[in-house]
């Protein structure tokens, strides 16, 4: 199978979704930009030009109502935020109107297909209103499906099955993996939501994550192998709906769960995974449930804090040691994420 | 058959019956239980605006959503399930008053957060005129939305894009009990605001349906002809509490000075445009009459229907909250 | 001691600390209204006038960037919102300005504190916008705090709390609450952020709740009382911080969970009491933990939909049953909370 | 001594001469991790308005703070030091470029949410009011942020509360890569809006320096005469990209054509200072060469300190979360 980018496979969805369906446009500040927001939107612009990839005024809260709008009115639109934390100011929109349109207007008179992509992860210092991951925010609510995608084959199915679905769905995408490569089915066919999928076997630990954590996870799985702990990583890829099965089947497997997300622990991903687990098989587990996540503190700036503050591997590999009785001992260090950073922010 | 004014005036009056009848059912009985704005007062806005719409064109409103349910044709009995919870209603008694929806008449939706359906009116009439289409997307709010940022946004989106969107801004001088001079300043005006934006915009006498009718024909062609976007600041007054069957001045509550209230009661916006057709048809009032007892025995009709409809299955909670997956 | 309905406490902690404190006003839409906010503002509305109770227009959004902006100058606000859901159009200053505002300027120029009351809870067909409980998407957030009293005293000390302290805080109280009477101290002492309450104390059940869900809880526990169930009621008070030592000193002691809540499982705050347990405690859990709160859809309108979706006793009654080994079988039916209901709204 | 004017046109020298030192090292070393946005082209705005506060007045900004921070005296090692992520930054390492906050001086703080810091001015100009003080807030924001609704909601809530509100739009015709044009509909202006929400506005050239210090010398004395809120819409240009130090006009990223931005180039606020005080001041070329001289010295010697100030201590993550517990 061919080989493409995260960002060129959410690229190649937007394009064949678009083609396939006249009434997919795309929305967002500076979507038409010659960057095409990380090139995700670039042949988009190029193949459709300024009427279906549709600048906006920094409105997010009006942005996502007309979008709403123009659901109802029989379209199907592809909104863009740089930065999921300017999601807030279109919160009311998308919680309080899309997630619930259908439903309380009796269920039978259509939904509003609202697809709306937000971009998360720390970047090069962006601190604390530009590296927020608010996935469990979007997800407490129902009526939305909230997904995740970790790898690029994950990233165009799911957005395919967003642009076909009759549903809102918040999609965030960690910044950190639009250069990842992976193989990807040249066809537009959509990936279910609330369907995980094991990322990698192994019988010791279950690391439960989303988005860059599934990697991040694999990473540690790699270096536990060396210690001889088998990890078995879990990407759960949509939030709402969850795929309690999967992390169900593992956990009875493993008996130890580590849950690791770039968002807070309180009320967030990794509570909702371990809850799943104590609601269905508290039983199987032979220690505490670890929760990789950020410390109680907004993003600080200055890399060494950001270095300290922000989940990766390397937290995962001490979780699974300590969950398997092992002394973290020394550990080879693991790549700065920003080197050799030269933009875009 | 009634000539167009005619038609304006025995709209109002329908939609005045109704309310009426409702308001009295609701205090008494205590079944519609769902939170309720009536119009009562201001039905010239509703009726003016509505008539010079055609089917495809659509409408949204805020939380103050029966009178231009009905002056857009929405069906009756839909409605009043709907406020009496029941599985027949036009929301199958998941939304109530405040989220009543009739897509054959072109009522596209009611939202009780102020101001949500300003921008959603505005994509709609960006998707209409996208598809080449002369429709327009007309949005009725009131005076206190227009101080949330998004009504601001959405004048702004909608003159950018140029979309075929009316805007009708409801202005009875009060949002809940809090009058317009507490929260915004004296001096300019909404339809200020709505030019300032790029909006076309004026002002009308809310409670001359004529006036109103002729402003929403001229707002509407614009839109049409691929103008831009037109608002309609459009004065007029409640003469109920904010929210449920009462009225309220004089009462203690004491918000609005009850000389206030006797005023505007004093221009009711029937015996106005009654007072204008007088001239041609010293019948009217004898018509008008008529009218009552006619649209007595819908609303009553209405109103038995309603109860008697069974109310929704519980073992349906779920239903319609995501789009059912074919298996 | 003296009894004082809900609102009263709410009442009384407000005008004593206004009238200790010059700096603290109200602000909210309609907070002068004669009615005053279910009874809470209109003492301080009578004492302080309009110049420290002020009726705002409707701008979410600017009314707490406001806030934020006089906090900064040296006042103390406090915001009221009729419904928590309007909240969402706040969520960006008190998410991304307030919340974070002392630790991105260094942690040594002085906090925002803006303290916001939110009502949330049911009413007469309120729906799908004015219902909801958005505890859970505040208290995922570090930098704020979010309690959720159930007491008149609770009330009155938690508000107290937030109008000393230097810390955002949002208090969530749920409408039913406001005529619930209780004891309640005369002086205006805080009571501390992050320290729950054993409601009832009970060897058999634990069951966690917050705001209205406590009192369901003990109505719960009343009725398995008589069929020989001790239900333990822990009443956490505050969602962030959260008292994760109450929670599982008290399922370590039953050894069974029920969580109750009036919003959603998913990223909830019942996933977050669940996973405290799975976190700390999972070999203490002699049973699956149940959580107990709002299906998956919008709120509905009809009653007996109403009726179904909204938690209550009842559920409760059953799922501590179902813990315990018990089949339902027949209980006594529960008062409808809305019957006889005169308004407001 | 320097005159007043002489003044300004040294505080843009030292800010030009700052942000181009800054630029160049941040382009070099890749040690600055912080989204730096520079003002370079647009020091007449902050310099103008700045000088006309008092050290009593308050000054936000939104994302572009540099110029501002610095106008209005903050620290510059302080500045300097944040942007190395340093714990002797103003912010401690724990904001960036995004962040900065200098109370002593009277720079009350930045963020980078569009918009954000609009109210929250508000807020503060009614906080001084309230306590009878003869002070002003002011704040600073782009042309883009206007299309936030939180502006509209802003504007308005001064009005109504006549809080001492200076609001100044730096109009530099671009939100990142977006023109204005694309954003907003032509005809109305900024200064339109704010006028039609009750909020007293001009225009002025924002590359004209003694202009907008005028213009904002009036507007501060309004405020603080009670007389409630003011904005300045200044017509200005960056001439460097949105975000970091390069130049990306001419370099196929083409969001701006070359012709264009090179005629704002011609405008440069610091030559046309200079050719007005030439008039006066013949010798006023060399002077300018001293400063720059002068300035380059300063911020060298900046640099050099915040690179051997300490990283914030690791263990301290958390610290300034909350408010410390006393135990
Ligand atoms: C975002 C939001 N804030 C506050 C409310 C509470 N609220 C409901 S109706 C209303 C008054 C609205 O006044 P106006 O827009 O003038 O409409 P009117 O009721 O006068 O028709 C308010 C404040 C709300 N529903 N949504
Ligand atoms: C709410 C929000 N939306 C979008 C952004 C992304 N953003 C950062 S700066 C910027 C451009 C702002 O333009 P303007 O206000 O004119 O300021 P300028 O950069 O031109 O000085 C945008 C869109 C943001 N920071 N916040
Ligand atoms: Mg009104
Ligand atoms: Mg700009």
């Amino acid at each position: 199978m061919r080989t493409l980018t995260y960002w060129q496979a959410i690229s190649e969805a937007t394009v064949q979704c678009m083609a396939a369906d006249e009434s997919i446009f795309i929305a967002g500040e500076g979507v038409d930009d010659i960057k095409g927001t990380f090139g995700t939107t670039k042949e988009a612009f190029a193949r459709f030009g300024p009427n279906r990839v549709i600048d906006v005024p920094n409105s997010e809260n009006a942005t996502a109502g007309f979008a709403v709008g123009a659901a109802a009115g029989g379209m199907r639109p592809l909104l863009i935020h740089t930065r999921a934390d300017f999601m807030f100011l279109a919160l009311d929109p998308l919680v309080n109107l899309a997630a619930k349109w259908r439903y309380m207007y009796g269920g039978d008179k259509g939904g509003v297909p609202v697809v709306t992509r937000g971009v998360v992860g720390r970047g090069w210092g962006q601190g604390a209103t530009h590296s927020q991951s608010p996935h469990a925010t979007f997800a407490h609510y129902a009526g939305l499906h909230v997904a995740a995608p970790a790898s690029p084959a994950d990233a165009k199915g799911l957005l395919v099955q967003a642009l076909t679905g009759d549903t809102p769905v918040v999609l965030v995408e960690n910044r950190n993996l639009y250069p990842l490569t992976g193989e990807v089915p040249a066809e537009a066919s959509g990936i279910p939501f609330g369907v995980g999928r094991i990322a990698r076997r192994g019988g010791d630990v279950t690391v439960v994550a989303t988005s860059l954590m599934v990697h991040e996870a694999e990473r540690a799985a790699g270096q536990l192998a060396e210690r001889g702990i088998s990890v078995e990583v879990v990407d759960v890829r949509s939030l709402r709906p969850l795929d309690d099965r999967i992390i169900c089947e593992s956990v009875a497997k493993t008996g130890r769960l580590v849950v690791a997300d770039t968002s807070w622990a309180r009320y967030g991903f990794s509570a909702e995974v371990a809850a799943v687990v104590a609601e269905n098989i508290p039983e199987a587990l032979t220690a505490p449930v670890r929760r990789l996540a950020l410390p109680d503190s907004p993003a600080p700036v200055s890399w060494p804090l950001e270095e300290a503050f922000h989940p990766g591997a390397g937290g995962i590999v001490e979780a699974c040691l300590r969950l398997c009785g092992q002394a973290p001992g020394e550990l080879p260090a693991l790549a700065d994420v920003a080197a050799g950073f030269q933009g875009p922010y | 058959m009634t000539s167009g004014r005619t038609r304006l005036l025995r709209d109002m009056v329908r939609i005045r019956v109704v309310e009426e009848t409702l308001a009295d059912h609701y205090r008494d009985e205590q079944e519609m239980r769902t939170p309720t704005h009536f119009s009562i007062g201001q039905e010239a806005t509703a009726v003016g605006v509505c008539a010079a719409t055609d089917t495809r064109d659509w409408v949204y409103t805020a939380h103050r959503s029966h009178a231009p349910y009905l002056a857009k044709g929405g069906d009756l009995k839909a409605m009043v399930a709907e406020l009496y919870g029941k599985q027949a209603g036009c929301s199958h008694g998941r939304g109530g008053s405040i989220h009543l929806i009739d897509r054959a008449a072109g009522f596209a939706g009611s939202a009780a957060i102020l101001g949500e359906m300003i921008p959603v009116a505005v994509g709609t009439a960006w998707a209409f005129a996208r598809g080449g289409e002369a429709r327009a997307a007309v949005t009725f709010f009131g005076d206190g939305a227009t101080e949330e940022g998004v009504f601001a946004e959405s004048l702004n989106l909608a003159a950018v894009r140029r979309a075929p969107v009316l805007f009708v801004c409801e202005n009875n001088l009060y949002s809940i009990s809090s009058p317009i001079g507490a929260r915004q300043p004296a001096g300019p005006t909404i339809r200020d605001r709505a030019e300032a934006a790029g909006v076309t915009a004026v002002q009308v006498d809310g409670n001359d349906v004529f006036a109103v009718h002729e402003a929403a024909r001229t707002a509407l062609r614009h839109c049409r002809e691929g103008s831009g976007p037109y608002l309609l600041e459009l004065a007029t007054y409640r003469w109920r509490e904010h929210v449920g069957p009462g009225f309220d001045h004089g009462d203690g509550q004491g918000y609005r000075p009850a000389a206030e209230t006797e005023a505007w009661i004093a221009r009711c916006p029937i015996v106005r445009a009654a007072d204008v057709l007088r001239e041609q048809d010293p019948g009217i009032d004898r018509t008008v009459a008529e009218w009552r007892a006619l649209f007595g025995d819908e609303i009553r009709g209405a109103i038995a229907y309603a109860k008697e409809q069974p109310f929704p299955d519980v073992a349906a909670l779920l239903d319609g909250a995501y789009q059912p997956v074919p298996r």
